[in-house]
């Protein structure tokens, strides 16, 4: 949000303005020093965790640790790109939980909170990421063709979404799902959690995307100078559209997820989620004016989340001070990265 | 009901008029607890013939308790049914409403200040005995539990862990709880649930403060980590539940989790509206045991509370028919 | 350091002074122990080529940043603390090179900033003082209006006019005229004088070395972010003052169209506007062939933005037609106007020309993106070397492709634009206002660079409002309120151009 | 030396002739079209209501929905001005629970869950303020000083203040108020609710600083490019600063309204609130980009909100559907004042 002047860091040239240098630094990154700002927090947490707890660094725990971030990894994921692209979408917590919803109740017989259709069960989860990419098509709808302000057409989504999940399950959790449904979010590969596989790839696809092709690159050209993007022929409506049906697919992948994980789901699945999906997004330097930061920064936020809630469990913080102190912690790992880069936050 | 005194002293100006209009608010649409409940209220209503309005639902926010509260009583409603989540802040609603004479009745939670018709509720502080009791018992006094806490701001879920943990405190000290904030979030539970495993792969009990919204997590966690054992298995861990929907019932059944209490969303409804019935007739009443197998306390400030009663649900009774949760749906 | 001819005699008072003054960023060193000394009442030259570091003494004269080292002071005395902003604001008043209009503002209130009023404001009073501060510079707008609906002329003439107002006896100007047109520069000199003669003191940066000869009384050269001289603007010949500049003797020699080849009618016709209507134009029918370059001159209202924007897609027009090489272009495409061949260097660079947050590299492939790899990817290295060779070919200064155009100086961004419209090897380039803000140096090579891409047969459009710009050109086309009042061959004058363009000439 | 240069700008009453467009407008103009674009809605809301419901157009109702919005008002204020400025404020609805709660711990006797501390009871609501600034206070430290994104201290701010909350008051609802503290909130002045007054104010306060005072003014230019804003002499730092501080202010003050309307303060007092507060600010036109949009926009987006949820209540709408149908009449609103004032939305 500040517009600070930036006092950038130059090149490792020497101190002549004139010189000018061959690129000897490596054009794309996976991440700029920027997004490079939390590794020293996490190790910092790693050292903490390894003191306090012998069950912290052991790899059940860090593979649990990893199956519990899947979710917020994937709205994450869907986040950053968004606002890379310049936009906003806050119904991505709510789609993940509408998205399983309905293509459950499409599915299973009235009697388990069917509308009636009772469609083929193997259809679950394909009916899901559809709904998920349909949500995303409506908010780029309203965003691009209605010119409406994306933070508060999603924020009218986040409610309506919210209230049709509500609406379709009748406020109660969906408990009878159909058995494909769960295999994603409930399964191990290789004594890994299928979902943290899936989430993996997610991220390697959406970086190497970003990183390497055109369509990706675009996406930082649009967030950055929309008009300059534009006239530099990207089809900057069509791309930015892409990535809001993306978005919702993504979350809907997460809902579906996270279904498996919980074995249900409740009226309140997602909810309040996204407050943790931009944080997790900005403190690894994503920039909510768009056109700025990396998705491995953002996956770097996921991390350093989930390793605090993960600490604080493993430390039997009280109840009563629980809130207080992790919102301490994330305060100080933002004042520390602050302090180890050098930049300023946007 | 029996506890009842004669018709007396109206509590409202409008004794006599007991087809006067009732509101009814409901506290949340998002709970398999209160969408039962949701569902008996306009069948009582139509069985105690009382003249219920169209009910309000303030989406578990105390800001829309108090702007719908205001809205019936524009309304013409006489007396209220609500079951505020927030039990402080209804506090200058309360005082309003009883200067202008309206009764009310509060389902499921009590005022933290006030004054009320009536409390409709169960002992909460039982339940987090009771499944304190069944898991000390089940474990022979000794082992390590895992609880589920609701959120601390709710009076229900401060009541259930207060008991909870004193219970083990006094009559279980050999037990270390491992009380885990969860804001009533099946996925924080989830999280808790899986450190704590990890970190303690001998965990014996887990008391879950509202199988709404726990029940499915928690399985699904024992089910991935191969805790998923018949009670007969050494290494099976005791879970005791709350709130009594089917799909407890279908666990206990099932052998996956050992006790519920059942939290009588049926008694609630129809009590609830029977005592408003009651004060538009202008009834009053005094402490002790009802008719309907309940007791009216004092519970200070002069209000009474009808505590009714809320049996802990095991594989001996669950198939009871008279529970709630074997009824609805059905 | 300073050289002796500004040891001003004795008595005479420095208006302001900065000594010793070194400023880096990062590693880069903007400014190496520079000096400059104004006296008062003069006006002060300051010129030096793209990144030489101008505006970064601009903004330690008037505090935005604080030196690593030396001193500033005004009439003798300390500058005042970074802090106390209105201390400086007393002081100086300046022009800076990026805008400082804040565009939901209104134009009222972007001329009275922070001095609406010191009790309650009187937003009538304020509108009448707007009328009356716009006045002189002849623009013409609903001062009601926000900002952002000016054109780019008109908010320079707003920024120009409020600095001019402010009370400051110090008034630093950088580069102000780079995007005013003839008669707006006149009516700013005008002012300038009349202020001078009042007693105000001018800095005054500019690439366009005439006008230092015009209204200023002492030039001060930077070089590499070095101090090289100061002197008597009458002491110092064009040559010596180019030679200063770049450091290597030899003067200019911007490529005139004479020495090209003439186009006949036997080269085929590149670019064909028929017929074609739109925003502030209306009929145009224009022919480029092969190898011509055309010179579009106006005033602003002229419609010569608008046309120009519109063969590139940036917008639509109303009816008519262009076609590339016989091939109709969809209205309104950029993305159509690229496949089929032309390349643009849009009107603002900070508004539709570059992302600042993106390398040189990415800004100048951005057209050319889907031609670097194999399916759609980008690999870094095809990346870098766009990059590369854009910085050699257009003698950018900057540590590297790599380096966020955000960093770079007014000129070397300019110079990035240029790359990135001809990175497609475009059969025709639509140019507007390609040197703003661009060194002699440099404009010459921009201008070299136009000659390059005619001769190898692609057609040129040069929308600008700069004689310099139109010597290229084979035919200069002056627009007069939407239509083509005025056609040139190569053998124009520039009295010729002006009359046409100010429309007092019969057709 | 002439001395010709007056700071004063050039005088009012030259004879010119080009006075252009002076007095072509309507002469007072709080709010500019954009910030009306809300009135349609609100009319067309209106009109609906007074045929839904014949309780709708009652002073009464009137009158409840208007204090039942105080407290969202006054975070919208402080919110508004905050986004006017460019910044960011997560934290205010946490600021608007705390605030009261520890104020009310260090009078109270630890009987009603006082710290002991037991200052004199008339101090609560200055000390309610006090802490507000303090929290306000502490953002920008961290914001200006340490140049971390407001949006993001923010949201650790929001976790952390909640925390406290549940921490200091033990998570149960503080009921026994010093009689001082309850005043505000629920007292009438003239037939309306005190609160209702306070916000109204509080907001013409604040319209007349921000359209006809300079400090007021510089809001804008800040928000708008706060280097320009320094370059024009604003002090950029010490008006934002200020600004955040006015806007802990407002929440506390906010906190006091809502506890003595309700009577408590519940251990989630305003929790959720701030998605309300993002949703009136930029329905009524305020730009999340900052330096666009005025309170009276603001203020009519409240005003929209309330009367939405007001009618929903009249109309009985069920529960189940409750949100969905919110959302979506937000939604509409959103589109319809699109579509009247033909402008697109930041
Ligand atoms: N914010 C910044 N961060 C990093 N480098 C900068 C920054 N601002 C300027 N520079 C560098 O400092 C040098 C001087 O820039 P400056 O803007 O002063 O040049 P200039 O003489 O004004 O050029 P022009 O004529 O193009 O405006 C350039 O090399 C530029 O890249
Ligand atoms: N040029 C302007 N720039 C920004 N805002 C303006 C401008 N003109 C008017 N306004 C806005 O319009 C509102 C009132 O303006 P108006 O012209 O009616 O003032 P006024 O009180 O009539 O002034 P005066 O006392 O001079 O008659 C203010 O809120 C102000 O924000
Ligand atoms: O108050 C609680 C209720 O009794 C049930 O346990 O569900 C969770 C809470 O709403
Ligand atoms: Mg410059
Ligand atoms: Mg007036």
């Amino acid at each position: 949000m500040t517009k600070t002047a930036s006092t950038e860091p130059l090149s490792p040239q020497t101190d002549v303005a004139t010189a000018p240098a061959s690129g000897r630094r490596p054009l794309i990154r996976f991440a700029r020093l920027r997004d490079l700002a939390l590794v020293p927090a996490i190790i910092v947490l790693m050292i903490i965790g390894a003191i306090i707890s012998p069950t912290f660094l052991t790899l059940g725990n860090l593979a649990d640790v990893l199956q519990q971030q899947t979710a917020l990894a994937l709205l994450v994921l869907a986040e950053a790109m968004i606002l890379i692209t310049g936009k906003f979408d806050l119904s991505l917590e709510s789609t993940m939980g509408f998205a399983p919803v309905l293509a459950i109740v499409l599915v299973v017989p009235t009697s388990a909170h069917g509308l009636g259709t009772e469609w083929p069960q193997w259809m679950a989860v394909p009916l899901c990421l559809v709904i998920g990419g349909l949500i995303g098509a409506f908010n780029g709808l309203l965003i691009l063709k209605f010119q409406l302000s994306a933070f508060i057409v999603t924020l009218g989504m986040l409610i309506t979404v919210r209230g049709l999940h509500i609406g379709f399950s009748g406020g109660s959790s969906l408990f009878e799902l159909p058995q494909s449904f769960m295999y994603l979010g409930f399964e191990k590969w290789f004594g890994l959690a299928a979902s943290v596989w899936i989430a993996l790839i997610a991220f390697v696809i959406g970086i190497i995307a970003l990183s390497y092709f055109r369509q990706g690159r675009s996406l930082y050209a649009i967030g950055g100078n929309v008009d300059a993007a534009k006239a530099a022929g990207i089809r900057t409506n069509a791309v930015t559209w892409t990535v809001l049906i993306i978005g919702g697919v993504l979350a809907a992948l997460a809902g579906t997820l996270e279904t498996g994980r919980l074995g249900a789901i409740g009226a309140n699945m997602g909810e309040q989620l996204i407050f943790m999906v931009f944080a997790a997004a900005v403190i690894g330097g994503i920039s909510l004016n768009g056109g700025k930061g990396t998705l491995f920064g953002a996956l770097c936020g996921v991390l350093m989340l989930g390793l605090i809630q993960n600490l604080l469990t493993l430390m039997s913080v009280s109840g009563h001070w629980f809130k207080a102190i992790y919102g301490a912690i994330i305060l100080i790992a933002l004042v520390l990265s602050r302090l180890t880069t050098g930049k300023a936050q946007e | 009901a029996c506890g009842e005194s004669s018709t007396g002293s109206a509590p409202g100006g409008t004794a006599g008029d007991p087809n006067a209009k009732v509101g009814v608010d409901f506290p949340r649409a998002d709970s398999d607890f209160w969408n039962s409940y949701i569902k008996y209220v306009p069948q009582f209503a139509k069985e105690l013939n009382v003249n219920m309005m169209d009910p309000t639902n303030s989406q578990n926010k105390v800001e829309n308790l108090v702007a719908n509260v205001q809205s019936l009583q524009g309304q013409g409603a006489k007396a209220i049914v609500m079951a505020p989540q927030d039990t402080g802040a209804i506090a200058t609603t309360l005082q309003r409403l009883e200067q202008q004479k309206i009764p009310v009745v509060t389902v499921d939670t009590r005022p933290d200040n006030g004054k009320v018709y009536m409390v409709v509720r169960a002992d909460n502080k039982a339940y987090g005995e009771k499944a304190c009791k069944f898991l000390g018992d089940k474990l022979g006094g000794k082992g390590k539990v895992v609880e589920f806490q609701g959120a601390l701001s709710s009076v229900n879920g401060r009541d259930r862990s207060e008991a909870f943990a004193a219970c083990m405190k006094q009559n279980y000290p050999d037990i270390t709880v491992f009380e885990e904030p969860t804001d009533w979030e099946g996925s924080k539970a989830s999280s808790a649930l899986q450190t704590r495993l990890n970190q303690h792969p001998d965990i014996k009990g887990i008391y879950m403060q509202a199988g709404g919204v726990f029940l499915a997590p928690t399985l699904q966690v024992l089910r991935s980590t191969n805790h998923l054992l018949p009670a007969s298995d050494p290494n099976h861990i005791f879970i005791v539940s709350n709130d009594g929907i089917p799909q407890e019932f279908e666990s206990i059944r099932k052998g996956e989790i050992d006790a519920t209490v059942s939290q009588p969303a049926d008694l609630y409804a129809k009590w609830a509206l029977f005592y408003a019935k009651a004060a538009l007739e202008g009834k009053t009443f005094k402490p002790g045991p009802t008719d309907h197998g309940s007791t009216i306390v004092e519970v200070g400030n002069g209000n009474l509370e009808d505590q009714l009663p809320a049996p802990l649900v095991t594989k001996d009774n669950v198939d009871d028919k008279a529970l709630w949760g074997n009824q609805i749906g059905q | 350091m300073m050289s002796s001819v500004t040891q001003a005699a004795a008595g005479d008072q420095l208006a302001a002074a900065a000594r010793n003054i070194t400023k880096r960023y990062g590693r880069t060193v903007a400014l190496n122990e520079v000096g400059i000394e104004i006296r008062d009442g003069e006006s002060h030259a300051l010129v030096g080529r793209n990144g030489a570091g101008k505006s970064t003494l601009v903004s330690v004269l008037t505090g935005l940043q604080a030196a690593d080292s030396g001193e500033v002071t005004f009439y003798g005395k300390p500058s005042p603390a970074l802090s106390d902003r209105e201390g400086w604001r007393r002081n100086v008043a300046c022009v800076y090179q990026r805008s400082t209009i804040m565009p939901a503002l209104s134009v009222a209130e972007n001329l009275f900033i922070n001095r609406q009023g010191k009790t309650l404001i009187s937003w009538s009073k304020l509108r009448k003082q707007s009328a009356e501060l716009l006045e002189p510079f002849g623009v013409d707008v609903d001062v009601t209006k926000p900002a952002a609906e000016l054109t780019v002329e008109q908010r320079q003439l707003v920024e120009i006019a409020r600095a001019l107002s402010v009370g400051a006896k110090f008034i630093i100007l950088d580069e102000p005229t780079a995007q005013l047109d003839g008669p707006a520069i006149e009516r700013l000199f005008e002012r300038m004088r009349a202020l001078q003669d009042s007693g105000i003191t001018f800095m005054f940066i500019s690439h366009h070395l005439e006008e230092i000869y015009e209204v200023c009384q002492t030039v001060t050269v930077f070089r590499d972010a070095k101090h090289i001289l100061t002197a008597p603007v009458a002491d110092l010949g064009r040559t010596e003052l180019v030679d200063a500049m770049t450091g290597e003797p030899g003067g200019l020699s911007v490529p005139g169209a004479a020495d090209r080849p003439s186009i006949g009618d036997k080269s085929t016709v590149a670019l064909n506007l028929r017929d074609l209507s739109g925003d502030s134009f209306d009929s145009i029918n224009i022919e480029v062939r092969k190898g011509e370059v055309i010179g579009l001159a106006g005033s602003a209202s002229s419609g010569k933005h608008q046309l120009a924007e519109t063969v590139y897609g940036l917008r639509k027009a109303s009816s008519g037609v262009i076609e590339v090489d016989g091939r109709k272009l969809k209205p309104g495409s950029v993305l159509d106007a690229l496949k089929n061949g032309i390349g643009c260097v849009p009107r603002d660079r900070h508004h539709q020309g570059l992302v600042l947050g993106l390398s040189i590299a990415e800004n100048a492939a951005m057209t050319v993106m889907d031609k670097l790899g194999p399916a759609g990817t980008v690999p870094p290295k095809q990346l870098a070397q766009v990059g590369s060779k854009a910085i050699e070919s257009y003698d950018i200064v900057t540590s590297g492709p790599d380096q966020p155009v955000s960093d770079l100086s007014g000129g070397n961004q300019q110079k990035v634009v240029m790359a990135r419209a001809l990175a497609s090897d475009p059969k025709v380039l639509v140019l507007i206002n390609p040197t703003a803000g661009v060194d002699v140096k440099s404009k010459e090579s921009l201008l070299g660079v136009v000659d390059r891409v005619a001769r190898t047969g692609a057609a040129v459009i040069v929308v600008s409002d700069e004689p310099d710009d139109m010597r290229v050109c084979d035919r200069v086309l002056v627009m007069f309120h939407g239509e083509v009042a005025h056609e040139f061959g190569r053998d124009w004058t520039e009295q010729d151009l002006v009359a046409a363009i100010e429309g007092v000439t019969e057709k």
